[in-house]
């Protein structure tokens, strides 16, 4: 190229080409954030295959061809953050703490931590009084809500997880997890040993 | 190792001119290799992988604005979606001002301050150095981050709170509040060292009624560049800090506000234009001086014109908010410190006009670009009276009106004059010719691409088209003139395409140039083409403005530096009377090292809090390795 | 093109000292930067306390144990910094040494202080704006204090060390001097703003 | 000078028209027709400045030189340029002063009969007109209807980001703000619909982020506020009443209000009178029933990125869905 690239910058020059073309593959590799799913996938997302006791269980096919989408991409857990706030959650879990119903930050998750029961617990309901919200939210809308639910009382941040709201501060946001050292979580109600009792 | 002589303490005056270029050619060269390469402080070499990375970044944001031009060309088009088009606008803004614009214009003061002001390297080289690693990693993360699908996607703007914790997911808003502060540390950096190189390493008797008035209007720059960059360094340290740890700058529910990113925002932002305006001044009145044959008319209000830009610059940032529901009182007079600098922008250019008027024009393509200059920067000027207006500035304020206004002041203001300045500096630089031919070529199909492209963007603005819209409806009249634009947009960028063939095969195979191709009269045209590593065998004696111009067959220099360490002059800073011999760091692989664990601390603290602590630990030790003495004749005596 | 030599400046000295030095003037340069970047917070503070309904908020105002010792404190190194910078440009290796212990001293109290005013300001940086302002800049204080702690340290190491007896370590320390004046100097305005403006 | 070409085959270009119900040159409201003057007047000023600026530029650079003449004395030079810039001064200063009188004549003045709120969300307007009865406040979403010939107060407020309310042919554009409210002088002295647009870059969907301001005569503007105030109407036809129904049990309703049934949703906006209103999804696509079926069908292909989800509907879902919507006069 110009005179001043001899054989010493020769290398920089390369460096600076293999980078790009290894960031053009990368960017051509990995896939774009996904505004719209196709409704065949959406679909399957409602096939979710849990144990005979609501707790735990298979996600479907679809979960694991996107990549655990909804556990650590960015964008689908803001998304969920929105749906937390939109879909009326914090009237009983408030900012996740809990209150009426269960918090999500004393590491206690009744039906466990995996994103199948959250995700059944959010579309068909719990017993004593957490609603079913399969008639209220699309289940995408339930996968992204349960992302972040799992978000809120994670051990260690997830990269993309969420951030401070503009809003009145109540708890440190997600991404400065733990959660549970951060606050007094007040008095902790009695835990049953596995599910509540029918 | 330098091969010591008998002699200790060996004076350029006891040598004759081969023994002295031979002596000052072993104490000052950069040694082959890739470790040389990567070690090297030469201002030269330095500056020339500066200005080869930005105009790698003006072509990659160029096939950016082409993407834009394409997906605009016709109503509802699906070429891209709106999730890449955000990140593509961002991208195109972001590069192009803080990779392109400001680099390219720091990087021409790298190179050519020094040769000016009759000195044989920059002051605080290896910072030099250091400033370039970083900016060649804060480019890279940003391109590679777009490249991954993780590029910003905010705006070069990055208003809070699009761009803050709530409503801006992943890490691409983060990316691109980091890439500033790599940047800024370089453009700080830079600025230093011109600062610092033109009070201090002028040639002796080149007081400041002698200095170029390119040189001028970089020490003006870096002065911008100083008390301008620390605001959006602030800036984006607050966001980083509201995103990342939850602070509550920018939350008006916690007392944070806004408007207060706009204020710190546009603080920077607009000093930023005169930042890369500048020296675009500095570049024309060397060029006009040169192709008229005849000083620029006016040094001194030049000069002054440049200094009353510059104050005034930092009084004028809220024209870029008269929407955003301030008082109007305070508004109003935002409107007419804006206006007020249309005043030293005028008188600039009569002061050109009369210095064309007064000389024996010559058409060579670097004047063509500053004749394209005049035409386009004077409308960019006039759309930048209206847009100073409130009133006016309610109706075109974020529409493609701003878009053209602005085009023309950065293009037309700016790059035009930049070109110019490549066609003019680059027997200097290379030692070989470009192309006259083609470079009329280029001349004329990015002026007439140019015009065809942004003009009309004026007209859709006041039709209402705002800006950073990813596409527009059908029944909205716009769609002929946009594919008029994007077709326009070929040519201009078949006249870019042009400019860089013409520039890589010159560089290759130009015909080889004199030392002093134009009859110019600065400083740089006194020594070879390219200039050897040490600049200057004997160290030049100014006793006018046009130094070369007097008698051009002698020139005064000044002897008894010594040539066994890299030596320069002190000199003072009203007079350039010699103060002190004072010697210029030798090569130094630390600036490297020190970049690398910076750009790491950098990057990491992206990700959590904790790489400010842990990562400092490396960037000390870096720092440490590149202070301390190694008992070179440099460090030593 | 001949050059014919019009200027001898063998006599001239090998190093420039004082406002010669380019160091100097490297050191004026940043300090400008560093205290744009100062003044902004200011700026910043004072922009949020005119919004605000009440200052500060949610919040007491801070102790004043605390932030008024390490003011005293930096007050009071400011003597033996201006001693050190003396004895710099008389070059007396001697004395250098044993101030820039001294400085390296000094510059390790004043955090043990930081370190109280943090919590005295009854407030943490998510609570709310005016929390996030004061941790700033108190923080932004304290990378200026940690830097030139650092330097004096390696400093002191290089006085020590073979290299030290050198006119150019001397313009270092004295550049190093005029750095520390700068810091303390830049907190007697913050000092003022995080402590009094509260309480007015 | 081509240019100068561009320049008069532009100005001809706009002065044929082309200028539409969403332009800065076709003002029909006092805020917007006073800026339109001052917009003209600097433009012709400038022109005039540049043309001269041009014909001195060509005239230095080809003005026949003597061969043998020495060089130029400064002086008279440096009167020249001395008057220029007094020139610079003076017109600087009568634009500075023209702008500062427009200003003033946009402003607000002391009382305005009517107030209206526009909040500003992702990426739709919400529009409130508050009443001192609650029973007759309602509100509507990306159509806001004023009497013709009125000083009306619009309130601008943010629910999220940074929006800008700009309607070009009534009014200059002034920004909606979290945590800040703001307001415009809104007038319109025809009757007619004005398309508007957020200038401000709010996200994914700032494109399609339009809204219809309508101007009637004062006689319609009380009927559309009646009607607006009424529930929404009861279904008459079958699809209609069908479609009610799956809009309450589908996820529609939880976003959704509907005033007069159990939709009380508040994330997206009132379709309470969604029928009467020009447009949906905030300016994108005109109301018909053939839209109203691809926008529920689809929502992400037309407006990738906005909030409404893409719900799963049978056909005939759909169909009754968009039969109800466009009932809902």
């Amino acid at each position: 190229m110009f005179r001043g690239i001899n054989k010493a910058k020769w290398p920089f020059l390369a460096t600076f080409v293999l980078l790009v073309v290894a960031g053009a593959f990368l960017g051509w590799a990995r896939q774009p954030r996904e505004l719209r799913t196709d409704p065949p996938i959406a679909a399957d997302l409602d096939h979710l295959r849990l144990m005979p006791n609501g707790i735990s269980g298979a996600p479907p096919e679809s979960y694991f061809a996107e990549g655990k989408l909804y556990e650590s991409d960015a964008y689908n857990l803001s998304q969920g953050q929105r749906l937390y706030d939109w879909f009326g959650c914090p009237s009983c879990h408030r900012d996740g703490r809990g209150n009426v119903g269960p918090s999500f930050l004393d590491g206690w998750w009744l039906y466990g931590p995996e994103m199948v029961s959250i995700v059944a617990s959010i579309r068909d309901g719990r017993p004593h009084g957490m609603p079913a919200f399969r008639d209220r939210m699309t289940i995408e809308e339930i996968w992204q809500l349960a992302g972040y639910v799992q978000t809120i009382g994670a051990y260690s941040a997830k990269v993309g997880a969420t951030g401070r709201k503009d809003d009145r501060q109540t708890r440190p946001a997600e991404n400065r997890a733990p959660a549970r050292i951060l606050f007094d979580e007040g008095p902790v109600g009695v835990h049953p040993d596995q599910g509540p009792s029918p | 190792m330098i091969v010591r002589d008998e002699v200790e303490d060996l004076r350029d005056t006891a040598l004759d001119e081969v023994q002295l270029d031979r002596r000052l050619s072993e104490t000052w060269s950069t040694p082959t290799g890739l470790w040389g390469a990567l070690s090297t402080v030469d201002h030269k070499i330095i500056g020339r992988r500066y200005i080869y990375t930005a105009f790698i970044f003006l072509a990659l944001g160029g096939i950016l604005a082409l993407a834009m031009r394409l997906q605009l060309s016709e109503p509802e088009a699906r070429f891209i979606g709106p999730d890449r088009y955000n990140q593509i606008f961002t991208m195109h803004g972001t590069n192009m001002m803080f990779l392109f614009a400001v680099p390219v214009m720091e990087a021409m003061a790298v190179y050519l301050v020094p040769l000016m002001v009759g000195t044989r390297n920059i002051a605080f080289p290896r910072l030099n150095a250091f400033s370039y690693w970083m900016y060649l990693a804060g480019g890279l993360l940003l391109w590679i981050a777009f490249a991954v699908d993780t590029g910003p996607d905010v705006g070069w703007f990055a208003y809070v709170p699009l761009s803050g914790p709530q409503y801006a997911a992943g890490k691409r808003a983060d990316i691109w509040a980091q890439m500033i502060t790599f940047t800024e540390v370089s453009a700080l950096a830079v600025a230093v060292e011109i600062v610092v190189t033109v009070l201090k390493q002028r040639a002796p008797g080149m007081s400041l009624d002698r200095i170029p008035l390119f040189v001028w209007s970089m020490l003006v720059t870096s002065f911008l560049i100083i008390l301008a960059m620390p605001a959006i360094m602030i800036a984006s340290t607050a966001l980083i800090l509201d995103r990342l740890v939850g602070t509550h700058f920018f939350n008006p529910a916690e007392g944070g506000d806004v408007l207060l990113w706009q204020h710190l925002f546009w603080f920077f932002g607009h000093p930023e234009v005169y930042i890369i305006f500048l020296p675009a001044v500095g570049m024309v009145s060397t060029i006009v001086a040169t192709f008229t044959r005849r000083p620029v008319f006016g040094y001194l209000a030049m000069v002054m014109a440049l200094v009353t830009t510059g104050v005034l610059a930092f009084g004028l940032w809220v024209h870029h908010m008269f929407v955003a529901g301030l008082p109007r009182l305070g508004e109003s007079f935002f409107t007419a410190s804006s206006m007020a600098i249309a005043i030293p922008a005028g008188l600039q250019i009569f002061c050109w006009l009369a210095t064309m008027w007064a000389g024996r024009p010559v058409f060579k393509t670097p004047f063509l670009f500053v004749i394209g200059f005049m035409v386009i920067f004077v409308i960019g000027g006039m759309t930048g009276v209206m847009v100073a207006s409130v009133p006016f500035d309610t109706q075109v304020h974020d529409t493609y009106f701003v878009v053209a206004h602005f085009h023309y002041v950065l293009v037309g203001g700016a790059v035009f004059p930049l070109l110019g300045a490549i066609y003019y500096w680059f027997p200097k630089i290379t030692g070989r010719m470009m192309s006259e031919t083609l470079g009329r070529w280029t001349f004329g199909l990015i002026f007439t691409g140019f015009n065809l492209t942004f003009f009309p963007m004026h007209i859709l603005g006041l039709q209402g088209m705002p800006r950073r819209i990813y596409t527009y409806q059908p029944e909205m009249p716009w769609s002929g003139l946009n594919m008029f634009i994007s077709l326009s947009a070929v040519i201009l960028a078949a006249g870019f395409l042009l400019f860089f063939i013409d520039a890589i095969r010159s560089a290759a195979s130009g015909p080889a140039a004199p030392d002093n191709p134009w009859g110019a009269s600065t400083l740089e045209w006194a020594t070879s083409s390219p200039p050897l590593p040490y600049n200057f065998a004997r160290l030049p004696v100014v006793g006018s403005l046009e130094p070369l111009s007097n008698n051009s067959e002698t020139l005064s220099v000044a002897g008894g530096l010594s040539v066994d360490r890299r030596e320069l002059i002190v000199t003072s800073v009203v007079e350039a009377l010699p103060e002190a011999r004072e010697s210029s760091p030798g090569n130094s692989i630390w600036p490297l090292w020190s970049a690398l664990a910076t750009t790491v601390l950098l990057i990491w603290s992206i990700f959590t809090p904790w790489a400010v602590v842990w990562g400092s630990i490396p960037v000390s030790i870096a720092l440490i390795g590149w202070f301390w003495p190694k008992g070179t004749p440099e460090d030593d005596t | 093109m001949n050059r014919s030599v019009v200027l001898d400046l063998s006599k001239l000295p090998p190093h420039g000292l004082g406002t010669a030095s380019l160091t100097w003037w490297g050191t004026l340069a940043f300090m400008l930067i560093e205290g744009t970047g100062f003044a902004l917070s200011i700026v910043v503070y004072l922009y949020l306390m005119s919004l605000a309904p009440h200052w500060p908020l949610d919040a007491p105002p801070p102790d004043l144990l605390p932030g008024s010792g390490l003011t005293a404190l930096l007050i009071v190194s400011l003597l033996p910094n201006m001693l050190i910078a003396r004895w710099a440009r008389q070059q007396n290796l001697a004395k250098v040494r044993i101030g820039l212990v001294i400085m390296s001293l000094l510059g390790v109290a004043p955090l043990f202080l930081r370190v109280l005013e943090f919590p005295a300001m009854h407030i943490s940086w998510d609570q709310n704006a005016y929390g996030s302002i004061v941790w700033v800049m108190l923080g932004l204080h304290t990378t200026h204090i940690l830097t030139d702690l650092v330097e004096t340290l390696v400093l002191t190491c290089l006085m020590f060390s073979k290299h030290g007896d050198n006119p150019r370590r001397y313009g270092d320390v004295s550049d190093n001097a005029m750095y520390w004046n700068f810091v303390v100097a830049t907190w007697l305005p913050m000092y003022v703003c995080l402590y009094w403006i509260p309480r007015l | 000078m081509r240019t100068a070409l561009v320049l008069l085959l532009s100005i001809t270009a706009t002065a044929a028209g082309g200028s539409g119900n969403q332009s800065a040159l076709n003002s029909q409201g006092a805020p917007a027709i006073h800026v339109e003057h001052l917009i003209i007047g600097i433009t012709v000023v400038c022109a005039v400045v540049w043309l001269l600026v041009m014909i001195v530029l060509g005239w230095a650079l080809l003005r026949k030189r003597s061969s043998d003449s020495g060089p130029p004395r400064d002086r008279p030079l440096t009167t020249i340029v001395s008057s220029a810039v007094a020139a610079t001064v003076v017109i600087i200063a009568a634009l500075t002063i023209a702008s500062f009188y427009t200003t003033r004549s946009i402003g607000l003045p002391g009382n305005t009969a009517l107030t209206i709120t526009v909040r500003g969300q992702q990426w739709w307007w919400q529009v409130i007109y508050a009443d001192a009865n609650p029973a007759f406040s309602f509100q509507t979403a990306n159509e806001i209807h004023i009497p013709v010939g009125q000083d009306v107060q619009i309130q601008l407020e943010s629910a999220d980001v940074v929006h800008s309310f700009w309607v070009p042919s009534l009014a200059g554009k002034q920004d909606l703000v979290p945590g800040r409210s703001n307001s415009l002088l809104l007038r319109a002295e025809r009757p007619g619909t004005y398309r508007g647009q957020c200038a401000e870059f709010c996200g994914l969907q700032h494109t399609h982020m339009a809204m219809m301001v309508i101007a009637d005569e004062p006689a319609d503007y009380q009927r559309w506020i009646a009607a607006q105030r009424e529930n929404s109407v009861m279904p008459t036809y079958a699809d209609a009443a069908a479609g009610k129904a799956a809009f309450l049990s589908k996820p529609c309703a939880a976003c959704h209000t509907v005033r007069g049934t159990s939709a009380a949703g508040t994330t997206g906006p009132d379709l309470t009178h969604i029928g009467s209103r020009q447009t949906i999804a905030a300016g994108l696509l005109e109301t018909t029933r053939g839209s109203l079926a691809a926008w529920i069908a689809d929502p992400q292909t037309l407006k990738p990125g906005n909030n409404m989800p893409m719900v799963p509907l049978t056909s005939v879902e759909l169909r009754d869905i968009s039969a109800y919507m466009e009932s809902l006069k």
